[in-house]
């Protein structure tokens, strides 16, 4: 099982976190969030709204970074600290 | 030193402190951010931040390291509230000593815009009218990137 | 406030007090500026700090008035030590309090620049090999010209 | 008659002030200027190293400035605060 996490108004409404068996055609941190985009029309809706940022195992990483079972995948709206 | 505060600090405190750490330095500046109690059109009663368990320190950390290589710093003080901060109290605290002024301002305005627009934290802004999320301004993005080097 | 100061300063228990009686601003920039104990080839024991008795907090006044009307600036604090001031001692406390971050910062860094080259001040260096009275150097003068509206 | 005051290292080679009445000739801020580096080999020295910026009763004034017996006048060399 691979852990979702969601920060800022993706927890809102995804909650903290997430186990998922990652389904077979899902290998890569662009490939999840499709499917997430797929699977859940909120999901799709934060995401559409500004390009979400994505951490494998606490490491910002992009669209084509491969993923499995076991990664820690976190999901984040824009940054805004300060 | 960089820490992620869940209370409520004291930033004249914390930077004594720090000024007195740092041996020799000619210059240091200062930026504290307090929360406003006004947005746009809604009477900001807290913030609440967000922030990643991991990524929001080390990233912090990793600005900071390159921001002291760059304008050769003497150190650096990066405090930041998580959860809840009431109006009127300070959410961030960043400080640099230098040798002279030039490098201690810019450092410390860059890093400024770094947590702004760069370091993992997400703002719910809870006002009278309800709540929101925060995202930066474009003026936000702009003025992060007059740093790429 | 402007003040002209003989006597040794906390810079943070000043800022602290600058920061509590400016009510709602979101951003507070701050600059202190201490007598570095090396200079290029000596031993600095302390600066002194020659002033005019009316010209000096004049000029000071009505440049804090001007950078408060172009950042529309809440409030401004500046500190300056006249007389002896010791090797690691602060020599001058610059604040400014914004709404937001960039008005802060750019006004801040602004009044350091006028202080070092337009404000009637004169600084003689002592140290370990003698006495000698400091000019502001060409970077100085080309940092001040930044601000040229 | 006239009070001059000098400032930084000006202060250190004529002292902090003098009084002077003003020679007939000596009518503007300037024209005071080159009469003292005319007496005061010093103070031309110093005079010929870099500007010095002058004040008529505490208010900052050019080469062309009217002077008169009764005014303070200073003469500053380059400021350096901060």
């Amino acid at each position: 099982m691979a852990t979702l996490t969601f920060f800022g108004k993706l927890a809102d409404v995804m909650g903290r976190e997430r186990s998922l068996a990652l389904p077979q055609a899902v290998s890569t941190a662009g490939a999840l969030k499709d499917y997430l985009c797929a699977q859940d029309s909120v999901f799709a809706e934060v995401s559409a709204q500004s390009a979400l940022r994505i951490a494998v195992n606490d490491v910002l990483a992009d669209d084509a970074v491969a993923i499995r079972d076991e990664d820690e995948i976190a999901f984040m709206p824009p940054f805004s600290g300060g | 030193m960089i820490d992620l505060l869940s209370d409520d600090f004291d930033p004249a405190a914390r930077l004594s402190a720090f000024t007195a750490s740092v041996d020799g330095a000619g210059a240091i500046a200062s930026f504290v951010g307090l929360v406003r109690d006004q947005s746009a059109d809604a009477r900001v009663r807290r913030l609440r931040l967000d922030y990643h368990p991991t990524l929001t320190r080390a990233s912090i950390e990793a600005a900071a390291q390159a921001a002291a290589r760059r304008w050769g710093l003497r150190d650096i003080l990066v405090l930041h509230r998580v959860g809840d901060v009431q109006a009127g109290a300070p959410i961030v605290l960043a400080a640099t000593a230098a040798d002279h002024r030039r490098a201690a301002f810019e450092a410390c305005d860059h890093l400024m815009d770094y947590l702004k627009t760069q370091a993992p934290f997400w703002k719910l802004e809870i006002t009278d009218q309800g709540e929101r999320w925060i995202e930066p301004r474009a003026q936000d993005y702009k003025d992060a990137a007059r740093w790429r080097a």
